[in-house]
């Protein structure tokens, strides 16, 4: 089992003719993954990759019965592409935009609220279940499937940590990045919560960032309600305060924030940190085997 | 992208927001001009910069006497002030407001802000006005309140009636009307404007009943500028590190800090983690280097660039996991960097990801002297072990 | 209420919704002066009158030579036009609309309104432009789409993107770009003109791509007129019956009908209720009146005048069950009445609820000659008889 | 039991030092309903019929623990005094106000979407549990305790068709008016639940009018679930189309709202309709005999 994503998921590209989208429709057909429908305001009739390319999602769902989708749609239009998708009836909508405006985000966290839709990202590289399928931008050849998750608000940090654990024999059940913004669609509990029912999920690799209180959230559901060992770690410990690093969502402000605290929430909850990025893999290892 | 105060009162000024009379100069001769023109005693002469702490640093006077006001301006023109968010080196003052000065009755914190785990625009409010708000959030959290709000509806009276009506006794009714219109104001501009933060501390009353904004701090979502392109024309270059100007120009995400490793890595997130283990293994990073997924031959090059051009820079380290971002489009990048300027420090590499073997055949055919790392482990103590050589 | 075409398209026009070029005109000489003006031939002529079915009953003609726009325009100014929601009398056309002949090369049907049971502002689209929408949606619903609109987010591109792309083959590029612009204009005029309604029937393009709105249709709810005030000044009191004005002015809801039973009821379901049993005694209703709940006695007493000024009147029917309104407020207005004008037709009168006794005893006192009905039915029976007996 | 409120219910009236908002608190203390707070913004602290008088709805939550509005603000200002009531946690809210813009609705009724609120109104006389609180404009004499339910989108037609009801011997259970406007909080289906659930209600009396589809589609709803006695009323049989009759939302337009379509589709679902009002009261004793 894998969450949310599985080998029977069809993929709907929504901007599909763009530079990214086609390059990663290629390499999501290539892993495996079957995206069976492209979209492109348009362009409707055109192939990209031997996929149909349609007007709208909903002609798309309708034809080519899709039901995720992966956004590649340029910042000033995906919001409208994000409300497009779950208006049309899909139901895991993953964002990898990076540079949405926050208050587009805000409208569209309200738009999909009441609706039975789960959107990942936006700014995050998507969502794999090795072996099965592959929707986002990582590089699928470092994965190998097996039985540790990966959630993660960063990108490349987690093709880091990816890499390390199938190096130490650990392979993956499902990895998702939720996006470095300061609005995401899903946090940390929320998928904590699905891998706590999955019964290919053995432990937790949780890979957080300075700014908000999303890890501190997490630890405090972890010591309560999350039974399978969780490895965290936390980037941005050397981070001065009130500079965003990089992600829009990464900056230390009003206090809030700082990797000290977010360590000290995990530590307190009685969650294995890794201090050191290299050592991820092993403290994984470690804790497995007491369990 | 933070606005000078001034800016961001001039806004305020057009959308009904109340601000004091003021005046920008940047000579002594516009400041006695504006000391005729502008009501007083007092009047209050405050340094224009970006950094926070400017108060207790010595950027905001109380001139009592038109000389004063003068004299206070020609004081701060042209000099650094040091504050706790800049550099002992300071920033430079090149503009002043002059303001009346207001008789205050009460004093307010107010601020609108994004709330992350609610994903919905918040006001914050408290009664205690003009004093650091984190510092009170620390000590005296029974004084300070939030209003979400729901974008459905936008901001409503009930939302600035709950903020209003909680202390005891509340404001008369002329200064709620007051302070009702100073918060609907400061919702539908955070809306249109697309800010991350307005903030105004403090708002004062005055004992008519009127409400003024004394100090304004507002920061624009960079993301919206393709929708704000006039607020891009307010932003101030010369509050800017002129490095990371430079890298602004060219789409790199760097940020100075204050070590003397250089990196440059792919990912904000692993940009992180390699300041983060440089720190670890004794060593402290110069700056923050993302060049994201998408960056090119040229962008690679211009990043080497603007690294070195950081005196302090004794080694650099270059942390790639390749996966949008190819390890030959680095490689090729390095070698041209390196072909136009030489590089000069210590170089440590650690390659990983898509591409990586023509990545290394680029380096090693280009013959860059480099040493190369197994992981980031590797590469932090390598790059440690130069520094301290060197230092 | 009821935006004149003309009105309608001068709002359109100022917020960038394309309309044909046009000139409003009352007299022969504006017209003759509109011809030179307005590129032609052909020119359209069209009554501004509020009443539907305009076109079927002569109401617009096409002129293809100066002299036939002044002809046509002096056909229809002043004189009477009857259509299937006017009455046989029909109603006097005041003003007329002369307007450029648009090239069309598609037609489309376009209008918002509000969903009841999704409670959001809906756009319908048909390909089936130019004709009666009932009857489309009846005969061809296949070819009718339509969107719902989120408030939190508005009208956002893909809502017009799925109406848009729903016909094989779409439009080209450039007409979709027109028609974009023009629901997004539906849209925000919708919601900051406070509408029940806009229609826009048809709306065409041009062979060059360009989006026209022929027709125009906007009602503008009229509980928002306290935020809309300006609005209230497009009302034309002549397309309305003189009673019914008479009404507005003092608040009361009356609406005139075809019938010779005058009512006067409290509550607009007890009102319709009791139209509903009078039509089942055989007899028919002149007008529904509803005089709320928080009716006074002048109320009562001007809604009494106004149900007598209809001649067509033979007798009335009070039906009264009193909650907030009390039967003695309501048997003083009557008495007033009486005493001012005299009734002069048979008078039933049906009292029930709060201060119903006292209301009994106000009517018997003043000795007014009327019936009293224990019930709606009986009240129904009897006055169905007076007006059998009358007519 | 009743539906939604009883004896326990703590009322709040917003607008509580109005003309109305003071004349029917006094009424509805008279008649025994808890009327434990009311709200005027800038009147905090005074008394209204021995009923105190705070700023906020949240401080008459806070200080009196009210859980049911009774809402008299004039239209303006209606739609923030609904959204301020479900904001502060109320969880049954009567708007009684006449005239709201209906756009100022439609933010309300999103607004109110994912919340856990009751809104009844507006535009509407309100609820009454006859014997255990009443919360709203009807004249309370009328009413007496018993096991036939009200559902009515109209204010003194539901009076007469209680009175009719109460002299035939037939006491109600609790009578909702659901509003006469064209966006209203609570559909017929929506009280039809909780009748359907309530041991006290042994038959339903649905007043309908001209004016949208809410009447077909309890129709339908009743013919497949709901298993208690109906017998519905439809006015405006002789309205003629595109003419607002007295309240906003009843109106024939479109081809949609008109008595004879509703009446039909009831009597398909073969639900007891009486084409006389005066009728209904020994209508539903047939029935109810029946059953």
């Amino acid at each position: 089992m894998s969450i949310l994503v599985d080998k029977n998921s069809r993929i709907v590209v929504q901007g599909v003719t763009g530079r990214e989208g086609s390059f990663h429709t290629k390499q999501m057909l290539e892993y495996g993954t079957m995206v069976a429908a492209g979209v492109t305001p348009g362009k409707g009739g055109r192939e990209v990759e031997g996929v149909p390319v349609f007007n709208t999602v909903k002609q798309a769902v309708e034809k080519q019965e899709v039901n995720v989708s992966c956004i590649f749609v340029p910042p000033p239009f995906a919001a409208d592409a994000i409300m497009d998708a779950a208006s049309a009836g899909i139901k895991v909508i993953v964002c990898i935009t990076e540079g949405i405006p926050v208050l587009d985000m805000v409208k569209v966290a309200r738009f999909i609220s009441d609706k039975d839709v789960v959107l990942i990202g936006p700014n995050c590289p998507g969502i794999i279940s090795p072996g099965k399928t592959k929707i986002g931008i990582m590089p699928g050849d470092i994965h190998r499937q097996g039985n540790i998750a990966v959630i993660s608000r960063s990108g490349t940090l987690t093709y880091e940590v990816v890499d390390q654990l199938t190096r130490a024999g650990l392979g993956q059940s499902t990895c998702i990045g939720i996006g470095g913004d300061p609005i995401i669609g899903t946090t940390f509990i929320d998928h904590l919560k699905r891998f706590k029912e999955d019964s290919e999920t053995e432990g937790v690799v949780l890979i957080g960032e300075i700014g908000g209180t999303a890890e501190e959230e997490a630890a405090e559901y972890i010591q309560k309600e999350f039974p399978k060992p969780v490895v965290a770690f936390i980037a941005g410990q050397t981070a001065p305060p009130g500079r965003r690093m990089g992600h829009a969502g990464a900056i230390i402000s009003g206090g809030q924030g700082k990797a000290e605290d977010k360590i000290a929430a995990l530590q307190k909850a009685g969650i294995a940190v890794a201090l050191n990025l290299a050592t991820i893999g092993e403290t994984m290892l470690k804790i497995k085997g007491k369990n | 992208m933070k606005l000078h105060e001034y800016q961001a009162k001039e806004i305020f000024l057009k959308s009904g927001l109340p601000v004091p009379n003021g005046q920008l100069v940047t000579t002594a001769e516009q400041a006695t001009r504006a000391a005729q023109i502008i009501k007083g005693a007092p009047w209050v002469i405050k340094a224009q910069v970006h950094a926070g702490g400017r108060g207790k640093a010595g950027g905001v006077k109380l001139a009592h006497y038109p000389y004063e006001v003068v004299t206070e301006t020609e004081a701060l023109l042209g000099n650094p002030l040091v504050t706790k968010q800049t550099g002992p080196e300071g920033v430079i003052v090149n503009q002043v407001l002059i303001e009346e000065g207001i008789e205050i009755d009460r004093e307010y914190y107010l601020s609108m802000v994004i709330d992350r785990s609610t994903a919905n625009p918040t006001m914050i409010f408290s009664t205690a006005g003009g004093m650091d708000i984190e510092e009170v959030a620390a000590k005296t959290p029974e004084v300070i309140f939030k209003e979400h709000v729901d974008p459905v509806a936008g901001w409503m009276p009930h939302h600035a009636r709950n903020l209003l009506y909680c202390s005891e006794p509340p404001p008369d009714q002329t200064t709620i009307a007051g302070l009702m219109a100073v918060m609907s104001n400061v919702y539908k501009l955070f809306m249109t404007l697309d800010c991350s933060l307005i903030e105004i501390n403090p708002l004062v009353t005055t004992r008519e009943g009127r409400a003024v904004a004394l100090d304004a701090k507002v920061i624009i979502d960079s993301n919206a500028f393709f929708r704000q392109k006039e607020l891009l024309e307010l932003d101030d270059p010369r509050e800017k590190d002129p490095l990371e100007l430079m890298a602004e120009k060219y789409q790199l995400n760097y940020i100075r800090l204050d070590g003397n490793v250089g990196c440059m890595v792919n990912g904000a997130g692993l940009a992180m983690a390699t300041m983060d283990v440089i720190k670890m293994a004794g060593a402290a990073p110069a700056n923050f280097l993302d060049v994201g997924g998408g960056a090119s031959e040229a962008m690679i090059e211009k990043g080497v660039e603007i690294i070195l051009k950081d005196k302090r820079v004794k080694a650099i380290l270059i942390n790639i996991f390749g996966g949008i971002l190819r390890c030959d489009i680095l490689a090729k990048g390095l070698v041209a960097a390196a072909k136009k300027k030489g590089i000069g420090v210590p170089l440590i590499v650690r390659l990983e990801g898509t591409n990586v073997a023509e990545g290394r055949e680029i380096l090693e055919e280009a013959q860059l002297k480099f040493l190369v790392a197994k992981d980031m482990a590797e590469a932090a103590k390598l790059v440690a072990k130069q520094v301290s050589g060197a230092g």
